[in-house]
């Protein structure tokens, strides 16, 4: 399971292990500022990002930041 | 002969500590009779 | 007036032997056995143990059921008016026992119950909201404290006094949650904890935070182009309409709904049902916290085996801890029963 | 104490005078001695065997008291017992057990 979250401090207190920081509590895969085009490409980069965190291997809490 | 003479002892040992037949050789010769020794272990 | 106790103890410490002795059936004996002794001294006279109940731990553990009703009925029939169980330091499956008899007997006949336990019992944190767990120490040598802490805490709850902190009382936490009140307000209280900690001395929280679990990480997926992906979240993305009534907050259930064909989370057909956030941007497009447009063209391009057609759902805004856990266990069984392989969890 | 010497113990408190018994205890660590040592004077503490609520009063004393020492014999004492003395704690042990001694033996050498 990977965790897309905004608050990470709680995404770890809880225990996730693998944990994607997203946007804004109440739009954590999009931005209503950008254009719809654009925002639908920063959702694709989150879940791009989320489902590579699918694909490695942890063995403790990990938090996937965006340096890729 | 000294204060244990004539008394009855009861060694309770630990494999740990200090096994009853070691004490039982140290008090062999005090003049007490030694009814019951035995060393517990708790491993 | 003195108050008629009923008390549980294993094979081992009614004197009939240990581990082969642990799958002796439940006997009822008249008066005390054992540590019960202890527990007539320490009830000076308010409350006397009329008799003890004594079953071997096997026993125990491969009946729990049937041994928890007979138990029950024989502390019905001496007309108990208290009961008690243990301790059972760390011994697993007598501490276990005496949790989950204690809990029988809380719940099935409204009577005190208490135990005590070494608290990395496993009974502790199985039983420990059901009844009184004193804590006690991790081998028989804690008897001289235990037992007096047990009296004590059982004739309190028999005189309906009321029970103090698990601090003042030796208790392990219940998990219950009660209003005090203080002379100083909040904010005072505050600032002396702040002040307090920053000089490095000892303090005290007034609200606990929960202890959440760890799990294992689980392997990495070998090959996503096959693996079938399953979206949960807990910012509350309903069909419009919320048809099952999932809470603002606080929530008691949560909600699976088919998205088969569904490509995008549009407007006026998929909303939240949250109220902890605003929701301005969840109706507008709901894909903001569920992606399942992305997911859909991720699936077309065969990067993932396929997009499970149920979603889960739930709204994490003050929901309790304990429920929490109820969905996600079941929500874990069904996406298991599936073959769902990952799963990819949003919150808000 | 394990169940069986309990059970021998009060049988031999039963078989000879207590007055004439003298208890002594060779326990690696001072809580235990504790324990042992209750167990002969004041009853088992864990209320689990045969002497749970017995209280026989007994003498006891650690091996290291310095009453026992004084009785051993040197050279024995020398060979068996003075490679523990290194590594044990004699004087807590020693103490341990005669602060339950002094609450409940009934007698002393």
């Amino acid at each position: 399971m990977v965790h897309m979250a905004t608050i990470v401090p709680i995404s770890l207190s809880v225990g996730a292990n693998r944990i994607i920081p997203t946007v804004a509590i109440p739009h954590p895969l999009g931005n209503p500022t950008m254009t719809a085009a654009e925002e639908k490409k920063l959702r694709r980069h989150l879940v791009d990002k989320a489902l590579k965190a699918l694909e490695t291997e942890v063995t403790e809490q990990t938090v996937f930041k965006d340096e890729d | 002969m000294g204060k244990l003479a004539g008394k009855k002892l009861i060694l309770l040992g630990e494999r740990d500590g200090v096994p009853a037949p070691a004490m039982e050789a140290c008090f062999k010769n005090s003049g007490a009779e030694v009814i019951f020794s035995v060393t517990e272990c708790f491993v | 007036m003195t108050y008629r106790v009923v008390h549980y103890i294993n094979q081992f410490f009614a004197g009939i032997g240990g581990e082969e002795k642990a799958d002796i059936k439940p006997e009822v004996r008249e008066g005390v056995v054992g540590p019960g002794m202890a527990l007539n001294a320490a009830f000076k006279g308010e409350a006397e143990v009329v008799a003890t109940v004594i079953c071997g731990d096997n026993y125990f553990a491969d009946n729990i059921d049937d041994t928890s009703d007979f138990i029950a009925s024989k502390v019905k029939e001496f007309n108990a008016d208290g009961f008690v169980a243990g301790p059972g330091f760390n011994a697993g499956r007598y501490g276990t026992a005496c949790g989950a008899i204690c809990c029988a007997v809380g719940e099935k006949l409204g009577i005190p119950t208490v135990t005590a336990l070494y608290p990395e019992n496993p009974g502790a944190e199985m039983y420990k909201k059901g009844t009184y767990v004193i804590v006690a120490a991790d081998s028989a040598r804690g008897m001289g404290k235990a037992v007096p802490a047990m009296a004590s805490l059982l004739l309190k709850q028999m005189k309906g006094e009321a029970i103090g902190t698990p601090d003042e009382e030796g208790y392990i936490e219940k998990g219950v949650r009660i209003n005090m009140f203080y002379e100083k307000v909040g904010a005072e209280r505050a600032i002396d904890m702040l002040i307090k900690k920053l000089k490095g001395e000892p303090f005290k929280t007034e609200y606990k935070m929960p202890v959440f679990d760890r799990v294992d990480p689980r392997p990495a997926i070998k090959d996503m182009s096959k693996a079938k992906i399953a979206l949960v979240t807990s910012g509350g993305i309903v069909p419009f309409g919320n048809p099952d009534h999932i809470a603002a907050s606080s929530a008691q259930n949560f909600g699976e709904y088919d998205i088969t064909g569904v490509m995008d989370l549009k407007e006026g057909e998929y909303q939240t049902a949250h109220g902890g956030y605003d929701q301005t941007y969840a109706n507008q497009d709901a894909d903001r916290v569920l992606p399942v447009d992305v997911l859909r063209d991720i699936e077309k391009e065969g990067r993932i085996g396929s997009l499970h057609h149920l979603f889960y759902t739930t709204v994490g805004n003050g929901t309790a801890v304990a429920n929490s856990k109820k969905f996600g266990v079941e929500m874990g069984k069904r996406l298991k029963a599936a073959g769902v392989d990952a799963v990819i969890l949003t919150s808000t | 104490m394990d169940l069986q010497n309990q059970q021998r113990v009060k049988d031999a408190a039963e078989k000879y005078d207590p007055a004439d018994i003298v208890v002594v205890l060779g326990s690696s660590d001072a809580e235990g001695a504790e324990i042992y040592a209750e167990t002969v004077c004041n009853g088992d503490p864990t209320y689990a065997g045969p002497l749970a609520g017995v209280p026989l009063g007994l003498a006891v004393y650690d091996v290291f008291d310095q009453e026992i020492r004084d009785e051993a014999d040197p050279e024995e004492w020398e060979n068996q017992i003075s490679m523990m003395e290194m590594v044990l704690e004699p004087e807590a042990l020693a103490e341990a057990v005669k602060g339950i001694r002094d609450q409940y033996s009934k007698y002393t050498l």
